[in-house]
């Protein structure tokens, strides 16, 4: 990364891949790398890792080996559980319910499902981005055939009470699906206590390769195939196996899910006195998000006054990476909708900062945006034709 | 995703700040969108003799007022007026075509000085030639 | 591969990963791991890199950069070109045209919309694999909106005529598709020349790694995406962009297209010594496919009597891979398509092997295998109860 | 995918060959499913003294057809005659799921040349107690 120094803070965005994954998997590109559809020897190497790997996740999931599939990435796991699950029970009913805060790979799923006949509700959240089971409970109708919820959200690090909702989901016989992109290593999975029939994961959120990832499928659950072909994935996923990704994956969770109490104590630690500081240091800061049930790395702050952009491209001259709003809609004009599910004013969605803090960070990164961060939210405020109005309302009057 | 020329605006905007008792003030833009433009003029016979900005917004947008009034600082009104939103951009090396409505709010923030000087001093306000087709972002209300 | 001598004749299946373009992707997974959605600095070199990846894909096949579109390997790209036309022109027509010898990636796929309200004709082949375009020009009908049809096939290695196909799709104003997956380096594309709209590619078959393939999609060729979600892949492919695997298939690419008459020459004359070798020492034994218009390391035989599997385990036995039928139906029973639809009688399509050659293999492995070959298939004879029998015909008399 | 004891008996096939003169011969398959065994018999005082093969088949079909000659030698012909698919299956430390119907090829094989034994004597064939819910490939004309 040249001679600055980077602070990497955009962990929820991606995540480096670490040292002993890639170790793992570069012996499967040149040397092992037969089909694992072959029937001679070599290719048995390949099935073998590829097994090693199914298990690695099925034991973080608590799940058992043949109700994981491997796929090219949460975006893709997304896709087949909803559409999977929608089209093959649609003589059942075609409602669909899921979250006004999802990731856009459940968000734009569900339209696209929309324009094909189907009905999609768009579960509320409070202040904080916390999803109501009870909302659930009057959601389901006699139609409903899948529940949709993420595990917490990529955006302001809310973490739902999945099992509550799953609970509820399968007292009404609905399956029940959750995108746990962002919380393999944050948070505890057991799929079976906590009431999961499909769960979607990538590897790169968790410093695994990008372009791999999976779905949990409970056994039993009734879903077509979304990308048809050979007879790969006991035939529920077609297309020659990312042997090195798959071996990859599976290193990556075993590492992520070793200690999570440990590493979320580490990140958690730096990550509060993070937020203290700024909040302490910037006036007309606001915490996104619920204060304790979040993900252990998520700071979502808004600052009044000054947009998202601006401060990403200052702090990125500092060395700082750091989003606003998701990874995908930067750069876009759109606010989040994550911010604005919340209640957050669109103005004040617009001046968002994202900071994610994962294994690479120290206490000394710490420091340095905390340094960096007020001087960068000061001299925004300077030129902005809001802040020196009346104060807070004025600031944000609307043509 | 920038220019160098846009983000040597960006990191060192020239003409930040306000003028005691303008002759012309523009406003453009909405916070709702994401970027507000105040312009400031001083102006004496007929030219431009300062320009300053206050701006909310994203990096094109602090760049663009950066450029508009560099633009148009020893102009007269009418060849200011003529600064248009294509001669920021080009000066600033270019924008990402998500970005061009950047350059246009900084056109109509000149615009808007130019007019308000104007209508103070009795003088029928110019009306725009071509009325940009504005970028039209996924939220239909946000149209600058 | 431990210490015996592995003779690698399966290149249609998969090949090994070139070591240039390991250590092309090896940067992009701990160093240069931005998001490159994201807007900070290091994000710019994954951008670049991808970018320069589109372009070295373009280069090879003649198209425009902003029509290269990266997915997750060739079963993908077959699925996204064809369901994505379907459905986008649904109004228009439900007729779709394909071949009887397709890889499963698109019969498949084809079966799926079968069930979907699309009706599928699949053109006949001759006894050499080769599709005839008047019979193309027969099966069009105005509800024709999709003509689908491999450039080479990946068991029997027929080279299609593909842009006689694709002429005769264009004057009916009718989409041209083609599986490329088995052809990229082994055959000059110019997408332009050969009348082609869509094209698909996989990187595992041209010395790139598993996992990453492409779809080049003309300008203005109305397709629906395939998987939703966020706005990578300029809104076409939704997903967090696989930045390795996407610059070790540009770089595979590239390797593979410099110099595509020097490599032809060089495999196609071991593979004809080991094909005359063959034929000339084993009796009852025949060439499937073309013998002219055929992949450059494509070797396809039957050999009467005997079954294949067999004699694969005994060829890995010796540290020969190779192949029978088509890998993705390796070790199940069904005899292959490809070689039924040539007109092969099933009890002849039971014993067929598949050699490929690639980059990896020697002159001394010709010799090898040409030393192994016979023994196999002379041990599997003398234990089978149709050779001591009258003869050809009388050994395939069924019940 | 084939245990150990499958590769050695597909490799070193026990009692391959034909029998002259042999006191019962079975054959069972097809050449479209992809295999035939036929199975020889010598028979001295109903007792199987000899027992050879030659298949045309998997390696599965191979293994199952040396494991159940050399399952049935030395056996009288009720013995012999109780030695199932599954009986040879796990005499070979299983099969995978889908090449379980070679074993019961060889079942059948057997029992073939057994009853072509008492055929050739007068005697009624035996019945095969409980016919075999067989393997169902894809194709359904190919079910053994
Ligand atoms: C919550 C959530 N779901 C889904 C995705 C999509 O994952 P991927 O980009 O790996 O396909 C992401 C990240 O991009 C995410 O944060
Ligand atoms: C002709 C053809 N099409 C499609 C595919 C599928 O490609 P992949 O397995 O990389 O998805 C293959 C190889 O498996 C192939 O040979």
């Amino acid at each position: 990364m040249g001679e600055k120094r980077i602070v990497y803070m955009d962990h929820s965005a991606t995540t480096y891949t670490k040292k002993e994954v890639l170790e793992a998997m570069i012996p499967y590109y040149s040397e092992h790398f037969g089909n694992p559809s072959s029937i001679y020897s070599i290719a048995g190497d390949s099935r073998k890792a590829i097994d090693a790997a199914r298990a690695q996740v099925a034991k973080a999931l608590g799940a058992d080996t043949d109700e994981i599939y491997f796929t090219s990435g949460g975006t893709e796991s997304d896709n087949w559980a909803i559409k999977g699950v929608a089209f093959a029970n649609r003589k059942k009913g075609n409602h669909i319910i899921t979250s006004a805060i999802e990731h856009h790979a459940v968000l734009h799923t569900c339209k696209y499902l929309e324009k094909e006949g189907f009905t999609v509700t768009y579960l509320p959240v409070d202040r904080y981005g916390m999803i109501d089971p009870a909302d659930l409970e009057k959601a389901i109708t006699e139609k409903t055939i899948l529940v949709s919820v993420m595990f917490a959200n990529n955006e302001i690090g809310t973490i739902e009470p999945i099992a509550e909702l799953g609970a509820v989901a399968h007292n009404h016989k609905v399956y029940f699906h959750t995108d746990a992109v962002q919380v393999i290593g944050n948070v505890q999975v057991d799929v079976k206590a906590q009431n999961i029939d499909m769960l979607s994961l990538s590897a790169h959120k968790f410093y695994g390769p990008k372009g791999i990832g999976a779905l949990y499928i409970k056994k039993g659950v009734k879903i077509d195939n979304l990308i048809h072909g050979g007879g790969q994935e006991r035939k529920r996923r077609a297309g020659t196996e990312n042997i090195a990704g798959i071996v990859g994956l599976g290193k990556a969770i075993e590492l992520a899910t070793a200690d999570i109490d440990g590493h979320n104590r580490r990140i958690q630690g730096m990550r509060d006195r993070l937020l203290q500081g700024i909040l302490a240091k910037i006036p007309g800061a606001y915490l996104n998000g619920h204060k304790e049930k979040r993900l252990p790395g998520n700071i979502n702050v808004s600052f009044e006054f000054i947009e998202g952009e601006s401060m990403l491209l200052w702090l990125d001259d500092e060395g700082i990476c750091a989003s606003t709003g998701s990874a995908c809609t930067s750069g876009s004009l759109e606010p989040s909708h994550v911010l604005l599910a919340t209640g957050l004013p669109v103005e004040i969605s617009h001046g968002s900062l994202r900071l994610t803090l994962g294994d690479i960070n120290t206490e000394q990164d710490v420091d340095f945006v905390l340094e960096v961060l007020p001087k960068v939210v000061s001299r925004l405020r300077d030129m902005s034709p809001l802040y020196h109005k009346s104060g807070k309302e004025g600031g944000c009057d609307v043509q | 995703m920038y220019s160098d020329k846009v983000m040597d605006h960006f990191k060192n905007p020239r003409n930040v700040g306000e003028i005691e008792n303008p002759d012309g003030v523009g406003e453009v833009g909405n916070p709702v969108c994401g970027d507000i433009m105040k312009i400031f003029l001083k102006i004496e016979n007929n030219i431009i003799t300062d320009a300053r900005f206050k701006t909310f917004g994203c990096g094109a947008a602090i760049a663009s007022s950066s450029m508009a009034t560099e633009l148009v600082k020893g102009k007269t009104l009418e060849e200011a007026w003529e600064v248009s939103n294509k001669a920021v951009a080009e000066a600033l090396e270019g924008l990402p075509p998500i970005k061009m409505h950047c350059s246009v709010l900084a056109e109509e923030g000149i615009h808007n000085a130019i007019n308000d000087y104007r209508k103070k001093h009795g003088l029928e306000p110019w009306v725009e030639k071509n009325p940009h087709v504005h970028y039209h972002g996924e939220d239909p209300a946000c149209d600058h």
